[in-house]
């Protein structure tokens, strides 16, 4: 039953999405949009020392797309990239408390972690391209 | 309570496995996911075993029994076809894979030869992305413009549109839906159509909606091309239907090329077969092109009139239904003589796939997202919808149990 | 007698449900048209009712749990078949209606952008006509130029010629067949590859006799493109597969458009999907592809090894024994270590045509014709040969009574 | 069974061909193929007077495909036109007496009324159109 997956703290990042908007002034921007069901996200990122200095999410769609991303910006803002860089799909359905998505849900669980990492290859491919290449990779895998 | 049904909906769901599944351990499917595919009846599936089991074999070409039954049954289903739509010969009918493809062959085989630069495609605001894709790649190609027909609210055309586009004299072809898989509204096609020739102008209609829910009947309308899908009127997966006139499908060039589809091939030429083996290459998709004869039998069998007065009826107990529950906007042509059975709605900020998921809880199927229709989702300013639609094995006990998980979801996300 | 076979064919005829079959009113099949079309067990049979029965739905778009399960099945044979081939990833796979369109997508969103006028394509006069006519198309439309490399009777290749052409620095496509569907030859493609490969050609593989009946390792064999068909190989009717090198694909313009290979849908652009759905459009044959994956299954579980073993073996007691009826000619490497279980030949003045006719009467099924390879037709000087192919579940009985229905048609021949 | 199919006169048809070559002052040459099997017949009319004043035919195919045409040529020749028009498929498989074929062989069988058929089309095509269109609705059936 999915009465679990819609609990409060999901509809409150759904209806009150934390650092939701724009940046003018930021060092990438990446847009990407799920086939399923047209759920799209955009992300700004500010970084400053290696680290994410700011982050803001545009985007519509579902609760879970858009609390996913409203957590995860929570999540990474003032982190180091290098532990960002790392971030795993299970690190993002923990994040989110839920471990039990089909397979078509987890796509929008994980939308913003694939434009996050998105964002990332563009940020790494003038700066470090080995990086580029593994976050590459990695953004594959969903 | 008295049975005033079109159709004998228990018998019919007797026919139909899947409608036997239980969905989450206990709650039987309630499948309201029609528009996208629709379930199979006992018939279609065993004509496919049937095939495959007794009389499965490469067709046309071989001189052995098992050829020689499949050619026949094979080609049975192009009569049939033929038939079902009112074609003149079974000549104008071509497999493909599906609607898209079918569309894609008229993009590929005429279009391509018949529309250059500064031309004009007219297709509408509600089509399917598989009636438009093909026109933009065909456009850029070909630097030809695409025109986009406005629609209201309820997804009714502008004549006024229209008419303009068909004066500039640049128009090449018309090509719309005769459905929308998103709104249900019923495009007034045969004024559309003795419109453009009046003016010399081709017309596709896309039959994938229209032709699984309603007569159609292509010498009446007199459309040049129509593309449907078996697989949205009891049919299988993997097979769809091209028709077009004969006397344009004979100055058609080839679209696939190989195998079936020649006459004679050598190192510097070659003569194509003729109609409408010229269309189809390589070995077709025997086993599924036999089932979907059964699958005609089946809704012959029923009446497509009454079929559609049973969708008439769905749908009307649908709307009133759903304009009870809190928070519902329905999108579409009130009037239920102008849609078919296929209702999109929202209900507060649910999004669809939220919604569609707390359907699921409950065995319900519906369908969530833009439908391949983000052109009309962009000109109604949504980004999604949810839509519920049936088909001949749907009842109104269902609607009723599709409201009451409505009304679960509302309490779910606490509106 | 000593079992000594590579496969236990009579536990495999168990498995298929055809073989059991009367001709003719109490001839039991012999099915020897295996290179047209191969027959399928009952777990092919099974899963395709299955699908039907338990979950059917159209797949990738919607959340509920019939269209969860159906999309999860799906991509699973993706997953399966680029296993089969070894693939670097499932996103290299591309599911089409048959070998033949897997060629013509080739065709049309590879050879449209990177072939031009005076360039050469290159193929060799073994070649099917699904390997020939989209290139002849092609060739038309762009002014490039077809070249045939030459071979001998047995089907053996001019190296000389392939040098030769290669030096020109013309060619921008090698396109081959690894196997012969007349005459068996195999053709030694790695050299092939390589050789292209170093003057930086791509080269595009027709398995579709290949893959069926031998191992086949596309990393190895470091094909950029290779095409085959399901039908052929225990699987369903209508699923075609295209192997596309990932770095490769990624260039590659769309074929089909519509619905599903699309991210998103404006009046005035589109964004195209991820790989590998960016070249599937519109509904897919879902059933079928779920078919497949359990005919790659049965496949693994026996061994692509074990299958190419036995059918040497029957190859080589099939030449000897038909070595031995008079006024038989046998076409194709003698060397059943050259060559698949396809063996043409022609007997007296017979024509295969009333060859096939006459075998039918004994219950046996071989093809008959020009097997659509019309130009080694014309290199043989033939109009036509009959052809007896072989797969897992034939037996050297079934062979010896081949040989007796064959004695048996010279005498109604009276030669 | 097949046996009856190549009865004594099929095969001398089929190996002693009448009517078999070129016509060099031929007022229609036509010329067709069978795809399922590659059979080709070409067929070469003299005509006189609404009479086949003269015909022969080439070809290379099965033994009821040539035997099919060496019957036909022998059918028509010095025969009226307005009666060669009506010839039906019917009419064929009596003349060779093969009234069992299956859709298969019967394509072979017929093959040689349809390059007739084709070449009547040709001929009347400019001489009369109506008599034309009627000959290759007709031809259309097989
Ligand atoms: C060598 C070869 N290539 C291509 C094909 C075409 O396969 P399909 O008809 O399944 O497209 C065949 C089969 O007939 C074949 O034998
Ligand atoms: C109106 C309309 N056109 C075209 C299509 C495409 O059909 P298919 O996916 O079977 O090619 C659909 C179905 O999704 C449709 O609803």
């Amino acid at each position: 039953m999915s009465d679990d997956i819609y609990r409060e703290i999901i509809l409150d990042h759904y209806r009150n999405p934390r650092n939701k908007g724009k940046l003018t002034d930021a060092d990438v921007t990446i847009h990407d949009s799920n086939p399923l069901c047209g759920d799209e996200i955009d992300i700004h990122l500010k970084v400053e020392e290696d680290k994410i200095k700011d982050i803001k999410f545009e985007g519509r769609g579902c609760a879970i797309s858009q609390a996913s991303a409203s957590m995860l910006t929570e999540m990474i803002l003032n982190k180091p990239l290098s532990s960002v860089k790392n971030i795993t799909k299970d690190d993002i359905l923990e994040n989110i408390g839920l471990m039990n998505l089909g397979p078509a849900r987890i796509k929008c669980a994980l939308l913003s972690l694939k434009v996050l990492k998105l964002g990332m290859v563009k940020y790494y491919s003038d700066r470090d391209p080995v990086a580029a290449k593994q976050v590459r990779d990695d953004s594959k895998l969903y | 309570m008295m049975q005033k049904s079109a159709l004998n909906v228990s018998k019919i769901r007797e026919d139909f496995p899947i409608l036997r599944r239980k969905i989450n351990g206990n709650k039987a499917l309630i499948y309201l996911d029609n528009a996208a595919t629709t379930q199979k009846p006992h018939s279609v599936i065993n004509a496919i075993s049937d095939y495959y089991m007794n009389y499965n074999s490469n067709i046309h070409r071989a001189v052995h029994q098992l050829a020689e039954e499949a050619t026949v049954a094979y080609e049975m289903t192009r009569e049939k076809i033929a038939k079902f739509i009112n074609a003149r010969s079974p000549n104008e009918i071509i497999f493909t894979r599906n609607a898209t493809e079918a569309i894609n062959l008229v993009s590929y085989s005429w279009a391509r030869r018949n529309i250059g630069k500064g031309d004009v495609i007219v297709i509408t605001e509600i089509e399917h992305h598989s009636n438009i894709v093909p026109w933009q790649i065909l456009g850029d190609e070909k630097a030809a413009k695409l025109e986009y027909l406005r629609v209201d609210d309820r997804g009714y055309l502008s004549f006024q549109d229209y008419e303009r586009y068909l004066q500039s004299n640049k128009v090449k072809l018309v090509s719309v839906s005769q459905m929308s898989n998103v709104l249900g509204t019923i495009i007034p096609i045969e004024q559309m159509i003795k419109m453009a020739h009046d003016k010399g102008i081709q017309v596709l209609i896309d039959g994938a909606q229209s032709v699984p829910h309603m007569p159609v009947n292509v010498q009446k309308m007199d459309c040049d091309f129509m593309a449907f899908s078996a697989h949205k009127m009891l049919g299988p997966t993997g097979v769809g239907v091209l028709y077009v006139k004969e006397e344009i499908l004979e100055k058609m060039s080839p679209f696939i090329g190989g195998g079936d589809m020649i006459k004679e091939v050598h190192k510097d030429r070659t003569v194509y077969n003729d109609l409408p083996y010229k269309f189809e290459a390589g070995t077709p998709n025997i086993a599924d092109v036999i089932g979907f004869g059964a699958a005609i039998d089946y809704l012959q069998a029923i009446g497509m009139n009454a079929v559609r007065e049973h969708e008439i009826e769905m749908t009307k107990y649908a709307i009133k239904s759903l304009e009870r529950v809190k928070g519902v906007t329905i999108y579409g042509p009130s009037n239920e003589n102008h849609r078919g059975a296929v209702i999109s709605f929202n209900i507060g900020d649910i999004h669809p796939h939220d919604l569609a998921t707390l359907m699921n809880d409950q065995g319900i199927a519906i369908r969530s997202g833009h439908h391949c229709a983000q052109v009309l989702m962009d000109r109604l300013d949504l980004s999604a919808t949810s839509r519920a639609s049936f088909y001949i094995y749907n009842t109104k006990q269902e609607i009723d149990m599709f409201i009451d998980a409505l009304e679960r979801a509302r309490k779910v996300f606490r509106i």
